[in-house]
């Protein structure tokens, strides 16, 4: 009695399966059908270049500030390759290969990047949310969207996705113990880049892994190498099955590596080396990926080369089509719409005046 | 019909609305077996189960952001915070996110959320239980601002609130929660957002109010009416955002004379707002310029002098009467 | 590598000194002396008979509404006992005894609780807060102050006192991250009485310990038995030591048992039984602590009722003095102090306004 | 004395007041080796090392509510929050205690923080990065907001709500941040916070503005004076709240004729409670109503569309002409 050990009834795992050179552990191979391996192949791939392609875009003053993904592919696609349409996604703003598996259009997101409203629009067969930039308040969403699951008797899940830097918010806190308390079909996915901005990891919190904060809200906790893709499907796949059995939510920390830039307006060189990041570019995870379905004998230098010529042109096509696209958006109005389903007598007002304005001041630029 | 409490109302609204709808689901603090630290939800648990009455964590962000998460897969949560002094930690949910989610994704997804909450002064509380700050959700675009000045009212504007497909923030005078009673129908009632009443009609001059300023300011008019042959007309806001402004628009070109009252503190308040329009829209029908009989610019006492710092009957027949001598 | 075990490096205790009987486990009886033994007894006696006298009054209608301490006077008595002057706390709403032990005079507290903002007032030789109500914020403030002493280069201490509902707000997380990040000289005091208002602690988090949240932000972390006040005390001393020496923060879980109302305008009958609460009745922190200082000889029955009856003296003359005091109190213009240091000119204008209204329609009652 | 950008000019500010008093320390993200995204900290760390200019976790409450206990304590924290749109994570920090503890504590304890923080639109940025919700602060007893309108002001600003014994809530207008340079003195200069300014001095009507809405405030007076021979009277609040009214009512008693800028929504925005203020205090020389050129009631539209939500010159122009053959 008087001085005792409390036993706590969960514990926390390190995942890995695919190492840094390629090799597998084979025992925790997931079965993964080859047509899905191959996909997941495309998709990263597709990710990567189309974050390239963006990141010129940028550069050329053709689409505002974005914040590139390279580096963290398999840690989020890993994890949506497992959901079913059914499910709900709720991502932070870094999930960009997750979006396209999920369907996505390439346009959409130019047009996102360059302002328009427009590119937030999402397809009515697909259950996923917006981008979320206040870091962390998503977390929440995704335990509602959860708890209403739960409430309707379907066996599907919420995943949400957030950074490492999203672990210290409130809203963090009270969403996993929401997500204890109510026992919600919700996987909650941390992409630990290692980075918030210029925070490194260990000074966002003093605890050893971010997976063992599943310790305070009682629910699982594992932490998955991010750059394996296959690491990153089987924790998903398990947490998902967790979800949907009633079993509870899970916290799944993907150790990966933000690449690039925090966003295009961010310079990296202030606060860390190019050491750290040469180190990171040894565990691609999409290089590692390659190995793999080549061992398996799914994928070879020629396969590759056409996927490559093969992804470049889509996004050709994408970028093309979103400059069309662009050319027929920029209707002021818009502004005045969806801000409720009926407009308020004032608001009509507002856009009344802004009518004549731009009648009586000149159309062009700011009416402004 | 029966005559009811606002907390009666209230709660026959709830009730009703979740015989009605089984989307409909109350979450909150202290919401199930206690029935509300004010009752408001007394007896719906043992109607509906833990399933829909659902008793959260202590956690006011978590209450509303979880909320914002039901309501986009479709359900329509009713949020209770437990004291308006508590919703300050839920401002980034609702503007960042319950206020601008049909935006952001251009119509596909809406938030038709409830934020119930009590607010204002008058009841002896402890700090933090007697604030009214309005304005905070006033001034965020998308959200609707709405107080109920009665029983009857409470129960039809909550019922609207609930079916409203944008996230309403539902502030109850608790000052009115058991303050006086009027016959609430058992049949359906409504009331529309964004419409302010007359409450009492009137050719000399205007007074605007809501919530537990209804109050007061009705004891006003009939003052004014008893003692000194004043006819004030008298304008129940109900909505506060998006203010509906026709009614006041024209009470005001009629009698040229307006006070507008409310508990909030003065600068920055809704009444500025209400100033501003006026002058917008009514401006060459002013006599005098408009009076704001309102809380100080000072947090609100604790209750021994709290009765100084809330607009009461002589402060607003005091404002009335300048207004005519001007 | 694959699957692995993730190590903590911290782990949760559980302690208990005095046990429900008044037994004491020898080896870990803290060093106390004898004089703050008694000073301790005292003080309990007089928190627990002035809040039954604050019940009575407020059944009377001579003050407000307030929260009952009754059975919690160890888990935060204990905790401040080991604490200097110099060293700050930072109260949440329920720890009377605590305040007491500070110097708080009783007039305050009545006078507080009768609507007085006067009864706020905190002496300039104390370094305490006043009553924190908005659940959870107020443990961010302890950090605050713990990272100014540390800045300042002291050896002091700030210890903030929160419930086990507290634990679910975003602040608490936000606090003890900050915490374990500055390695802050702070103590967390979470008094787990087992219920926030109506919701029972079960319902407020999934975890089997509250303290193991301690685990989420690699600090230390004590579960004790808060009806002990030895307990609370040397898991107290424990952390306080780690703090003064630069070693960081500590979560002390008190586990005890609100016995009475949770403030005067709630009925427990709605949502617990009376077997639950009696059940904790035999486990009161002040017997118990009686029957310690009786088996070391420090008190008996006649001592026992010699400070009953000197701790009425003392309450029965604080509300006489506090009752005298609140008859001078009432200038509405105190409403108009210490919102700044200088008086903006529009509130100057509307403290006129007041006093001219006061004098035209009546200086009686709301002026309003 | 140097030309210098308002980020520079801020960079200043904080260097100036940390040599001179060893109390004042720097908190929030990215605040160090970063230099703050808008650099406004830059070689801060460097100089006065991670003690004195803290990166903190990724938590707005935690870095306002820290920041709280730290001026209790006696320092003068400066906590910088990233965008102004992340700063309602606070609102319950400032709410429920930075404003009150002087007056909770009844003088005992005072909260000299200052919460700076980049606002509004004009810069090409995502979603959250160009919100104007001053009011939110405003309306707030206890809480200053002050907003600079140039290096030179902003410095001298920033100098005086860091000595400022109560909380600031300091927000920047991002696009002024390196729009233009002035001369800014190194040696010491503050300015008195709740003190407006005359910007530009004129008889034919006013317009009162700050932050960003300065520059084409300014520039419409400019174009009224050179195309319509017409002489606006700017002024300038620096700070929104106390907001001092004595400059505008002596300018509104002048003129007769008053415009408000500001990019905030409309409704329930700072132009209302200026025009309360003028109502109250200039009424009967008041010519024709007092005109709002704001932001609309809606979210500011993502970057491609903002210029059409943010007033600008052609709009002020046109405000100011439709007073003047009213
Ligand atoms: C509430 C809030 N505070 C600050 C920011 C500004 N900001 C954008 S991303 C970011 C860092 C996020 O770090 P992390 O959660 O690790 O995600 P990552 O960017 O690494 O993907 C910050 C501080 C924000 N968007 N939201
Ligand atoms: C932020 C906030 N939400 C709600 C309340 C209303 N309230 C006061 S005390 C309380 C329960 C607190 O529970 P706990 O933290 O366990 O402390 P206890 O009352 O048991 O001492 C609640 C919900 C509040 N004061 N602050
Ligand atoms: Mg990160
Ligand atoms: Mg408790």
């Amino acid at each position: 009695m008087p001085r005792t050990r409390v036993e706590l009834p969960e514990a926390i795992d390190h995942l890995s399966i695919l190492n840094e050179k390629g090799e597998l552990d084979r025992p925790l191979e997931p079965a993964v059908p080859d047509d899905t391996l191959l996909r997941l192949h495309r998709t990263m791939l597709l990710a990567r270049r189309f974050d390239e392609r963006l990141l010129s875009l940028q550069r050329q003053g053709r689409i505002g500030t974005f914040p590139p993904i390279a580096g963290q592919e398999a840690a989020h696609l890993g994890a949506v390759a497992i959901l079913r349409p059914s499910d709900w996604i709720v991502p932070a703003f870094r999930e960009m290969a997750a979006d396209i598996w999920r369907g996505r259009p390439l346009e959409s997101i130019i047009v996102y990047n360059n302002g328009f409203n427009e590119g937030g629009r999402i397809p009515a067969d697909r259950n996923d949310l917006p981008i979320s930039i206040p870091v962390g308040s998503q977390i929440l969403h995704a335990v509602g969207i959860a708890w209403a699951m739960k409430y309707r008797g379907r066996d599907d899940v919420a995943m949400a996705f957030f950074g490492d830097g999203a672990t210290s918010q409130g809203d963090f806190h009270e969403a996993l113990n929401f997500a204890g308390v109510f026992q919600v079909p919700a996987v909650f996915v941390c992409q630990n880049n290692q980075w918030a901005i210029s925070i490194p990891r260990a000074k966002q919190t003093r605890t050893r892994t971010l997976a063992q904060k599943a310790l305070a809200y009682g629910i699982a906790g594992i932490q998955v190498d991010g750059n394996d893709l296959l690491a990153v499907y089987a924790a998903a796949d398990e947490a998902v099955q967790r979800a949907r059995s009633g079993a509870g939510a899970t916290l799944i920390e993907c150790v990966t590596y933000r690449m690039a830039v925090h966003t295009t307006a961010d310079d990296p060189k202030r606060y860390r080396t190019e050491a750290e990041v040469e180190q990171w570019r040894g565990r691609d995870p999409i290089t590692r990926f390659q190995k793999y379905l080549a061992a398996k004998g799914l994928l070879d230098e020629q396969a590759i080369a056409a996927e490559e010529e093969a992804v470049q042109a889509e996004i050709q096509g994408a970028v093309e089509r979103a400059e069309e696209e662009m050319k027929g958006l920029g209707d002021p109005l818009l502004m005045f719409e969806h801000a409720y389903a009926e407009m308020p007598a004032y608001l009509k007002e507002q856009r009344e005046e802004f009518i004549r304005l731009q009648a009586e001041i000149g159309g062009e630029g700011r009416n402004g | 019909m029966a005559k009811m409490t606002m907390v009666q109302a209230l709660n026959l609204a709830l009730r009703q609305e979740m015989e009605r709808d089984p989307d409909v689901v109350l979450l909150g603090e202290d919401i199930g077996l206690d029935g509300g630290v004010f009752r408001v939800t007394d007896g719906l648990v043992q109607q509906f189960g833990e399933k829909r009455v659902v008793d959260t964590p202590l956690a006011e962000s978590g209450i509303v952001g979880m909320s914002i998460g039901m309501a986009l897969y479709g359900l329509k949560p009713v949020a209770e915070i437990q004291f308006s002094g508590f919703s300050y930690y839920t401002l980034h949910q609702i503007e960042n996110h319950a206020a601008r989610l049909r935006w952001r994704s251009q119509g596909r997804y809406h938030v038709p959320l409830v934020m119930r909450a009590p607010y204002g002064g008058g009841v002896r509380a402890l700090e933090h239980h007697s604030e009214s700050r309005e304005t905070f959700w006033s001034h965020i675009p998308g959200i609707k601002m709405v107080i109920p000045s009665g029983p009857r009212n409470a129960r039809s504007l909550l019922v609207s609130a609930i079916r409203d497909p944008d996230p309403v923030v539902f502030y109850e005078p608790k000052a009115l929660y058991r303050a006086f009673r009027e016959e609430v129908p058992e049949a359906e009632e409504t009331l529309p957002l964004s419409r302010s009443v007359v409450a009492r009609e009137g050719r000399d001059l205007t007074l605007i109010a809501y919530g537990a300023m209804m109050r007061p300011t009705l004891a006003a008019a009939e003052e004014l009416h008893r003692k000194h042959g004043v006819e004030a007309e008298v304008i129940d806001l109900l909505t506060v955002s998006p203010l509906d402004d026709a009614l006041m628009v024209a009470s005001a070109r009629k009698t040229g004379r307006v006070a507008v009252v409310h508990e909030a503190p003065r600068s920055f308040g809704p009444g500025a707002e209400i100033v501003a329009r006026l002058v917008e829209k009514a401006f060459y029908h002013l006599e005098v310029p408009v009076a704001r009989v309102t809380g100080y610019d000072v947090v609100i006492p604790f209750f021994s002098r709290e009765n100084h710092y809330l607009p009461g009957v002589p402060r607003i027949v005091h404002a009335a009467r300048s207004l005519l001598a001007a």
